[in-house]
């Protein structure tokens, strides 16, 4: 019974998050200056100009228009994108077009990122302070260190002006052809994998070396099985819990968080659209892209505790 | 301490020294004038008379970075500072009273996280520094109260996450639990043991804060509304992006700078961390 | 027995026949209950219904297996953690209805000791700053008084004040850092003195220093200790009286040379039958008891020892056995117990 | 089978931060199979260190290791890596203090007590299970075939001691090193742990190197008892004779401070002076000389060696105590 009301606080807590995070900006977005009002009426009298206004919904007090907001929401409908002239566009189609795109690109840099993470965290782990755990550590340092728009923008530089090797700018759907499209992707993930599989390598480097000094590995050698099997049977799975927890709350973060990449590379992505959005005072669809990314950062943390649940049963059953 | 710290560390260190001399004493050292034309333009580096080369316009590279560097740092210090301290008094707050307290503030900790930096802080600046017709540009010093501002707002809650967790470790040890039994207030006990116990690990963190503002401030002048046509290391990033193929040395030499100064302030804080760690588990 | 409103159960304490009573009991509870949560939102009764009173000068000793509310009962008799019904007074002040500042105002009066010594003590002070601290806050004396009393202190802990006073917590071994921490419990003239496992973590070899130390402190100081331990040894030459705990609630209290004698409730024998005795030729163990405490969270009923005890009976499990005076001064909680 | 595991001029040194750390100096003893050996000794005085080395289990790679380790005569120390981890588990094992922490959090314990037998006896998963819940029985838990699919979080510190248990007799070892297997038990589970172990060592005829703070431990549980003091055995001796005639100084100190119930209620406890050496200061003279209530300068300045009094009885001493009759 205890279980059900532990995941309804944790429920709770996360969607005051949401509403708190998306009310918040619309308060903030209702302050822009300038309201869209001004933008997106062109009614020669002042009757014309409020039957376009009333259209777009503008006339509603901050609280009503988030109530609106919400409401359409859950039934899936993002909002009205407003157009000039008082009329509108369904948000939900440009983000129908921007979101698979930034969807895909995080999948990529999430792919790329572990696959490299892994092997060099258990490398520097198991060779903790000798001569290739000190090199390999302090370039993992610079790495998760540097910038992602000083490596989209130099490694932009370097490959695309200088050797002319790969495109710099646009994105390429798969449907036009495979190769152009991971041509053009190549510069865009690698800037933001980089970092990411420099820190998650870190990360994991750190978590096997405290599960190293466990009595319970210690115990596993003494039964005389090789140190390869001790490892991954006995170090990786609990030394697995924070890696998997920074993943998913990187998971949330790369949607939006690749605003700068996307505006370097020209990619179309959310994290364009969002740009957009805030110097197109569209704060309708601003509010639902925000919505989006902190839907998708509570999905990840909740998908990152019941993963760790199947990997690491002692936070299943903590009352015990 | 100094001498125990790592390569790698005494490295960082200096260099951090080094930029800060350059906001500091910037005007002081014998450079060009960073706003001066001259005629050799997008020269590589070691031209002479410009170590650094120039850009496109002309414009000498070492004096724009030594100035540049006032900006960028003074933005990062001031709202580092500021976010630290409101970022330590709600950590403070939520850690030592716990209950209620922490859960609120806990919430609104996850909250200004749960927006990814970058679009907090380009939401706020967009509402903040932009007039209401667009025409009329907005005067610089606004533009920098403003950035200065959205950037506080982007790290205080990381502090006060990795302070209300300090707290609620100290608070829990045992010295603190005998000065209640000794008749000491919460004022008291919070003055004289927890905050001095949870500084360090506010420097620690303040120093990562330094290399984030600096990433988001570098960012913000790329997408067009950093600080503005004032010098700063973002602004030259973003003045450079057009012509790239014509003078490269005007993009590399601030994107160094930027992201070794942001390496340092990581490899420095990280070193704090450890040496902290170190000596809390000698405990 | 009361039957308290908001909780179900009854609130059964193991009776008050024990209490001595008189003008110079020094510290007074009735009926305790601490509650508290645990990870899965259910609520146990650390202390369940517990009475007990102190005389001036008694060493009372508090002994029971982990998970038997010993640590806090100790925090309970300080009011560190409030305790959910039942009362607290010390020498007729109402400690559990007092204020935040009442409380506050009574602190002088009980100090207490912990079992961590170097965790006790913040790493960020000098001795001379621990020890002045509690007398700069209640503003005890000028400063050349204060200096002079941190320096009799630390001389009657056996510590030489010009090697000590200007030294962090981390440059001592645990043993000195119990003595820095019992020289500032004692810096506000305390009446009792409450030591939650104080030697547990020390080596047997400096066990024995604070052991003895706090007998000199008492008699010096003319304190009342209240001493808990989880081992029945380490507490046997220290304490006067002794009282044993199971889930929350006493077995079985006794002059301390009387229970070791002549044990009368199971679980104190069992308790004392246990204890590895330094010497081969000791016939070994010969009641070992078996099973381990059952989890708070759902005590049996009647007598919460029954699980385990040999002497169980059905009468065990129906009523809860009263503390009843079975011999001078020894009082046993038990419908059998051993003759 | 005698000196079934004989020790020669065991030597460990870890290098520290805060200097070198002599942690165990030039340590001899022998064991014959099926016997039991007591290492007692407080904080830093090595016996863990001990324990580990000469089982070639010092995982600290600092350690820098000498000395000779013989196992029915094999010289461990010159064995290869896959040589040394042949011998561990199917001829000698290991329990650990915590019961917390010395089993893996994440797997069952079916699983992993069924590891050694699985992977080092080629028995099939059928075949371990069974033998697993032969374990499990042997250990006395109750309901072993539920006990398989538990997890560790989900069992009592005694339950969780008597897996570990279980997990080392897996490959039926010949000699089982418990370092502190019981110091984080409560003194009525930690009575069932001892005689468990005990009534195991006689009927599976193993011998048992005994790691453990506490005098009273070893007294009723092991054949012969080494005390260790500042990374030396100080006194070595059968156990009935180590506390009827006890010649070194700082055991009889060490057995008169331990409280007794038979203490009056009041009297002042038996002091040793001073405190536990600086493991990373070398030592001059006698390690307990500025403790010892009989120490002269002799003792200050030389250092003792270990000698035999005859039947095995060895004190590392200038001034041993009298024999009583």
């Amino acid at each position: 019974m205890h279980k059900l009301n532990q995941i309804f606080q944790a429920l709770t807590k996360l969607l005051l998050v949401l509403v708190g995070a998306t009310f918040l900006l619309s308060l903030i977005v209702r302050l822009l200056p300038g309201s869209p009002a001004d933008f997106y009426t062109n009614a020669f009298n002042e009757e014309d100009r409020l039957l376009q206004i009333k259209a777009l919904g503008l006339d509603r007090n901050a609280f009503s228009s988030y109530a609106h907001w919400i409401f359409d929401l859950v039934r899936g409908d993002f909002g009205p994108f407003f157009m000039s002239g008082g009329s509108t566009r369904p948000t939900s189609l440009i983000i129908a077009q921007s979101i698979p795109r930034s969807l895909l690109i995080m999948l990529y840099v999430q792919i790329v990122s572990l696959t490299i993470a892994i092997p060099l965290g258990l490398l520097t782990a198991y060779r903790a302070d000798k001569a290739v755990d000190r090199i390999i550590s302090t370039g993992l340092f610079a790495g998760s260190a540097i910038p992602g728009f000083a490596l989209a923008l130099s490694l932009g530089y370097f490959f695309g002006v200088r050797l002319q090797l790969l495109p710099t700018i646009g994105y390429v759907p798969i449907a036009e052809g495979l190769g152009e499209h991971f041509k053009h992707l190549i510069l865009p993930v690698a800037s933001l994998s980089i970092p990411l599989c420099a820190s998650y390598a870190r990360i994991l480097r750190a978590e096997i070396i405290s599960t190293l000094r466990q009595d319970y590995v210690t115990m596993a050698v003494s039964k005389g099985i090789s140190n390869s099997r001790v490892l991954i049977k006995h170090v990786l799975r609990p030394s697995s819990t924070s890696l998997i927890t920074t993943a998913s709350l990187n998971m949330g973060a790369l949607i939006g968080g690749t605003v700068i990449i996307d505006q370097i590379f020209a990619l179309g992505g959310l994290g364009q659209q969002i740009t957009f959005a805030i110097f197109a005072r569209q704060y309708i669809a601003l509010q639902s892209y925000i919505a989006l990314i902190a839907i998708a950062f509570i999905l990840f943390t909740v998908l990152a505790d019941l993963l760790i649940g199947v990997v690491d049963p002692r936070t299943r059953n903590r009352n015990v | 301490m100094f001498k125990k710290l790592n390569l790698f560390s005494k490295v960082s260190f200096v260099w951090i020294g080094l930029m800060f001399f350059f906001a500091i004493a910037g005007k002081l050292l014998p450079i060009a004038d960073p706003t001066e034309y001259f005629d050799v333009t997008g020269a590589g580096l070691f031209t002479a008379g410009h170590i650094l080369g120039t850009d496109s316009n002309g414009y000498d590279l070492l004096a724009n970075v030594v100035v540049g560097a006032r900006n960028s740092l003074s933005i990062a210090v001031i709202s580092v500072g500021l976010g630290s301290l409101i970022g330590g008094i709600l950590g403070i707050a939520a850690g030592y009273v716990r209950g209620k307290t922490d859960y609120v503030l806990s919430v609104v900790f996850n909250i200004f996280l749960s927006i990814p930096n970058l679009i907090l802080s380009l939401v706020l600046i967009a509402v903040l520094a932009s007039s209401s017709d667009p025409t009329v540009p907005v005067p610089d010093s606004r533009r920098l109260v403003v950035i200065i501002a959205s950037l506080t707002i982007v790290i205080f809650p990381i502090l006060g996450r990795i302070t209300r967790g300090s707290t609620l470790a100290w608070t829990n040890s045992e010295f603190v639990i005998a000065a209640k039994s000794m008749g000491m207030k919460d004022s008291q006990i919070i003055k004289r043991h927890i905050i001095p116990n949870v500084l360090p690990s506010i420097y620690a963190v303040a120093f990562l804060g330094v290399g984030i503002v600096i990433v988001v401030e570098g960012a913000l002048s790329l997408l067009g509304i950093g600080v503005g046509d004032g010098i700063s290391w973002g602004s030259m990033l973003a003045r450079a992006q057009g012509d790239l193929e014509f003078a490269p040395a005007s993009l590399l030499v601030p994107l160094t700078f930027l992201a070794l100064t942001v390496i340092a302030c990581n490899q420095v804080g990280d070193a704090l961390r450890q040496r902290l760690d170190s000596r809390e588990s000698k405990l | 027995m009361l039957l308290s409103p908001e909780s179900d159960e009854l609130m059964a304490g193991s009776g008050k026949a024990h209490l001595q009573g008189g003008e110079n009991v020094v510290l007074d509870v009735q009926d305790l209950v601490v509650e508290y949560k645990t990870a899965g939102n259910q609520y146990v009764k650390a202390v369940s219904g517990l009475s007990l009173d102190l005389i001036k000068g008694e060493t009372l000793a508090v002994v029971g297996e982990s998970g038997c509310g010993k640590s806090t009962l100790a925090k309970a008799l300080m009011q560190i953690v409030r305790s959910k019904s039942g009362s607290v007074k010390f020498r007729g002040e109402s400690l559990t209805d007092a204020s935040k500042e009442e409380l506050r105002q009574l602190r002088p009066k009980m100090q207490m000791i912990f079992q961590d010594p170097v965790s006790s003590l913040d790493p960020r002070f000098t001795v001379t700053q621990i020890i002045q601290e509690p007398l700069e806050i209640w503003s005890r004396g000028t400063a050349e008084e204060q200096d002079a009393k941190i320096n009799e202190l630390l001389n009657s802990v056996g510590l030489d004040p010009a090697l000590v006073r200007d030294r962090h917590s981390y440059e001592f071994s645990g043993g000195q850092c119990q003595r820095i921490s019992i020289a500032r419990s004692l810096a506000l003239g305390p009446e009792i003195l409450i030591c939650d496992e104080p030697v547990s973590a020390l080596d047997v070899s400096v066990q024995a220093q604070i052991l003895n130390l706090l007998q000199d402190m008492k008699d010096q100081y003319g304190l009342t200790l209240v001493f808990i331990s989880h081992d029945l040894a380490v507490v046997k030459a220290v304490s006067t009286r002794v009282m044993v705990m199971y889930l929350g609630k006493i077995c079985e209290i006794a002059n301390s040379d009387d229970l070791y004698a002549k044990p009368r409730h199971h679980y104190t024998s069992a308790l004392i039958s246990s204890i590895p005795v330094p010497d081969p030729t000791a016939t070994l163990h010969t009641q070992i008891l078996q099973g381990e405490p059952p989890s708070p969270t759902d005590p049996p009923s009647g007598c919460r020892f029954r699980t385990r005890c040999p002497a169980a009976t059905e009468l065990c499990a129906t009523e809860e056995p009263q503390l009843r005076e079975l011999s001078a001064g020894q009082f046993v909680a038990c419908h059998h117990p051993r003759d | 089978m005698s000196n079934f595991l004989k020790v020669k001029n065991l030597d460990v040194k870890f290098s520290t931060a805060r200097g070198l750390l002599h942690a165990v100096k030039d340590v001899s003893f022998e064991l014959n199979s099926g016997e039991s050996l007591g290492i007692v000794g407080e904080s830093g005085s090595g016996k863990t260190v001990l324990s580990r080395a000469t089982m070639g289990l010092l995982t600290m790679s600092t350690a820098k290791k000498s000395g000779s380790v013989k196992l029915e005569d094999v010289e461990l120390t010159e064995l290869t890596r896959e040589e040394l981890r042949s011998k561990w588990g199917t001829e000698m094992a290991i329990i650990f203090q915590d019961p917390m922490t010395a089993l893996n959090p994440v797997r069952r314990i079916g699983a992993q007590i069924s590891e050694g037998p699985r992977v080092r006896m080629g028995l099939s998963k059928a075949e371990a299970k069974k033998h697993a819940i032969e374990l499990l029985t042997l250990v006395q838990i109750p309901e072993p075939e539920k006990a398989m699919k538990k997890f560790p979080s989900q069992l009592s510190g005694g339950m969780r001691q008597r897996v570990m248990i279980a997990i080392a007799l897996a490959c039926s070892p010949k000699i089982l090193f418990a370092d502190e297997p019981t110091t984080a038990l409560d003194v009525t589970v930690q009575a069932q742990i001892l005689s468990l172990l005990t009534s195991l060592r006689k009927k599976l005829n193993m011998a048992m190197v005994l790691v453990t703070h506490d005098l009273g431990v070893v007294a009723g549980h092991t054949d012969k008892i080494a005390v260790m003091y500042a990374g030396e055995i100080v006194e070595f001796a059968k156990t009935e004779d180590l506390f009827r005639n006890v010649r070194m100084p700082y055991t009889e100190a060490l057995i008169n401070s331990i409280p007794r119930i038979t203490t009056k209620s009041g009297t002042r406890l038996p002091v040793i002076d001073g405190r536990l050496p600086d493991p990373t200061i070398p030592l001059v003279g006698c390690g307990f000389a500025p403790r010892c209530k009989y120490a002269t300068d002799k003792c200050r300045t030389e250092h003792p060696d270990l000698v035999d009094a005859g039947n095995g009885h060895m004190y590392r001493c200038f001034f041993p105590l009298k024999v009583m009759n």
